[in-house]
This record gives C-alpha cells, structure tokens and sequence, in this order.
C-alpha cells in the first residue's frame, strides 16, 4: 500500500511517499501503526482532528476500512483558493 | 465547463474573454480571481502551493460538475495554480455563467467555498524574513461551506 | 473607482484587465458581466436600454462609493450601456476588489441589486414579431435589496 | 419648473419633456393637477404604486415638497443591470 503525505504532514515525517505492508483494517488501525514506528510519526499523528485521510484520492474518513486500498494520502486541511 | 490545474501563470482577461464568448444563452457571469496578497501581518516575500497530482484534477471536475447541475449553468470554468507565486501573482480564477445573476453568484461562491477548503491544495507562506508557515484553515471557511448542505 | 455610462461597448477582457492590475493589495476579485439573452419565451430580436442622462452617473457613482465604503474595498468598477444591444451583447459590468473573497462576492452583489432597482435605467424588449414591451421590474429584485440594509 | 417621462410613461404621455407653471405644494398635487389636463395623463398616472419619482435627480416620495425643485421625473420602476 503506498502512502503519501502532504504540506506539515509530509515535512513533520519527512518524506513524500512511502510503501507499507500492513494488515491494518481501517485508517486508524494504520495510523495506530504509524505512530508506533518512530516519534517523527508519533508527532505528526499526534493530533488526528487536524489531519484529513483520502482513500484512493477521494477524501475518507479515519474509521474508513483499507479493504482493497492501494493509495492513501495524509495531510492538513486544505487551504485552496 | 472546463478544469485546468498548471504551474505556469494564466491569462486572466483572455479566460475571462473567452469564457464570455462562449457563454451562449447566458445572461449573468460571474469571474473570481484569487491573487497573492501581503500577510495580514505583512513580510510576504512569496507563496508556494503544494498540491495532491492524482487527486486535484478529479476532485476540481467533481465539485465543477456539482455546481453545473445544481445552478443549471450553461459554463463552469476553475483554473488553479500549485507552485511558487509572488505578490500579486493570481493564484486561481472560476467563471460561472446562467440564465440569471443569483444563480451565477451563488454558484461561484460555492465553487469557491469548496476550492477553499475540499480541493487538495495547501499554501505556505514564505516571508521576507526566511521564515515559512503553513496557511492554516480557517474556520469561516468550513463553515461557509455549511451554507451550501442539501437535506 | 470607476463608473462609466456610455452607448458603445466596451471590451470586458480589457476591463477585467486593467481593473485587476490595479487592485493593488487586493487577494480577491469579482467580476459580473450582464448579456443580452434571448427571452423566456424565445424571439428576441433586440434590447433598447434607456436612461436619465441627469442622473444615471450621480446614482451609480453613490453605489459604488457606498459599496467601497461598507466593503473596505481596494475598488470597484461599474460600466453601464444604454441605447440598443443585440442578442450576445454585454449590458453592463461591474468589478469588485477587497482583500478576502466573502466582502468582494458581498460588494458585487450589493452593486448589482442596486443596479437592478435603483439606477435610472429601463428595458426594452424588441421582438422579432416588431411587438415590443417594457421589462417589468420583479418583486424577487426589490427583495434582493433587502438584505443590504442596514438598523 | 420641467418635468421629464422615461420608459412607457413618456410613451404614454407622448412627450420626454415639458416645462410647466404650478402651484402645487407636492408630488402628488403636481400629479392630481397633470392628471386633471388630458386622458393620456390620467392613463399615465392611473396607478401611482406603478411608479416612481426623481426630484432633481433624487429618488424621492409622493409625499415630497416641491419648493425649489427645478426638475421632477416620472418613470416605472427601474429594471438596470
């Protein structure tokens, strides 16, 4: 599965996109793993209200399930416009 | 309708000239353009936009779409720039055209509502001093999207 | 701020232009173009707008400068035609800059139900048939005032 | 003091422009007297709600004074924009 990050998310990790092999079930089983791994992870997860998910490049929800997901992408909320 | 998401800066007046032209059977357009402007504390030396590749396009042409039907527009058109923007630079224009002017300002506010805080773009404010920081989401913008919710 | 009543057309792209070069400071621009479009009921041959010569700058110059008043905009534009306009034509334009996007969408609306109600201008509809009968003013554009006022 | 028409009123009245000598203290006598000449002015101001009024390029009032009013104007209600 290939993650990818973006703005704060992507800086605070410090790096764009990495591949996983997880069997987490939903988005924050995963996040859950995440955080495990190392502080750069533990504090760019810290606090999940201000983080949004998309599944496959469509915005998601955190209790989302990963069946069958081959991309997912994590970042603050979007500031466009 | 057309979506365009580039680095390179656009044409604002021949977009706009175009889109006029070719609004046939429209009564009312409606153009927003977004442009770099100073910090509200001042010191902006840029802009970068980072964007989402794989994303950005299809979620642009959805909420496009949305706004088509919904106001029974005759055109929709949403530029957006990513990358580095000086002051003054315009960072993204929409244009909307119907029949009558409430339905093309209500669509461009939407269109805009939904660019602000649903399409997968992220700006950084790079200041004169070297420092950057991160525009936070605003508030006022999640909840003006509220506005636009269909029981 | 410019207010500008004349007979000829003028050029949008061109307008548009100038007016967002100029906005200096200014993150948000809106613009709203009025067409000629052919009626509910099809047939149209024409529109012949009139106007009162003594009046119509003073009124519009009082919009705009109240606009850019309650708005704190960096400036407005309004262009306005009068005389006889062919189907695709563009009545009228008006612009607005600001520094967020909700006072820019907010002043050009302003601008627009003022426009509609309360400049001295009158429309006629030329049909093809030769029939030709005035444009009533809606009640839907008397209520779109109502919003603007202010206790 | 002159008097000008737009729209269907002046084709109605059949004329954009007049000068007349009055007495009357407001609009509305300024209408009552206007009405009191032909038929084509009674047609034109049947239905005052149906119209409107400029003092010397003002909107204004029925009820409005016309001391030191150089112009009046009648007109339907406007349809710019």
């Amino acid at each position: 599965m290939d993650i990818v990050y973006f703005a704060w998310v992507r800086e605070r990790i410090g790096l764009p996109k990495e591949r996983v092999e997880t069997q987490a079930v939903t988005v924050m089983d995963l996040v859950t793993e995440l955080k495990a791994r190392e502080p750069r992870y533990e504090a760019a997860f810290a606090d999940i209200s201000a983080l949004r998910v998309a599944l496959d490049q469509e915005l998601s929800e955190f209790d989302a399930p990963l069946e069958g997901v081959r991309e997912v992408a994590f970042f603050p909320p979007m500031t466009g416009g | 309708m057309r979506v365009i998401v580039q680095e390179q800066a656009f044409d604002f007046a021949a977009e706009a000239d175009r889109f006029s032209q070719g609004a046939g059977g429209a009564g009312a357009i409606v153009t927003f353009t977004g442009v770099v402007r100073d910090a509200d504390a001042g010191g902006l030396a840029a802009m970068e936009i980072e964007h989402y590749p794989g994303m950005t396009q299809k979620a642009l042409e959805e909420i496009a779409t949305q706004a088509m039907t919904r106001w029974d527009l005759s055109d929709a058109l949403v530029i957006h720039r990513h990358g580095r923007l000086e002051i003054g630079a315009q960072i993204m224009m929409v244009a909307t055209a119907a029949r009558h002017r409430v339905a093309a300002f209500e669509a461009a506010e939407f269109l805009m509502d939904y660019l602000k805080s649903r399409a997968p773009f992220w700006k950084k404010e790079i200041l004169a001093s070297g420092n950057t920081s991160w525009v936070a989401a605003k508030d006022a913008d999640e909840d003006a999207l509220n506005r636009w919710s269909q029981d």
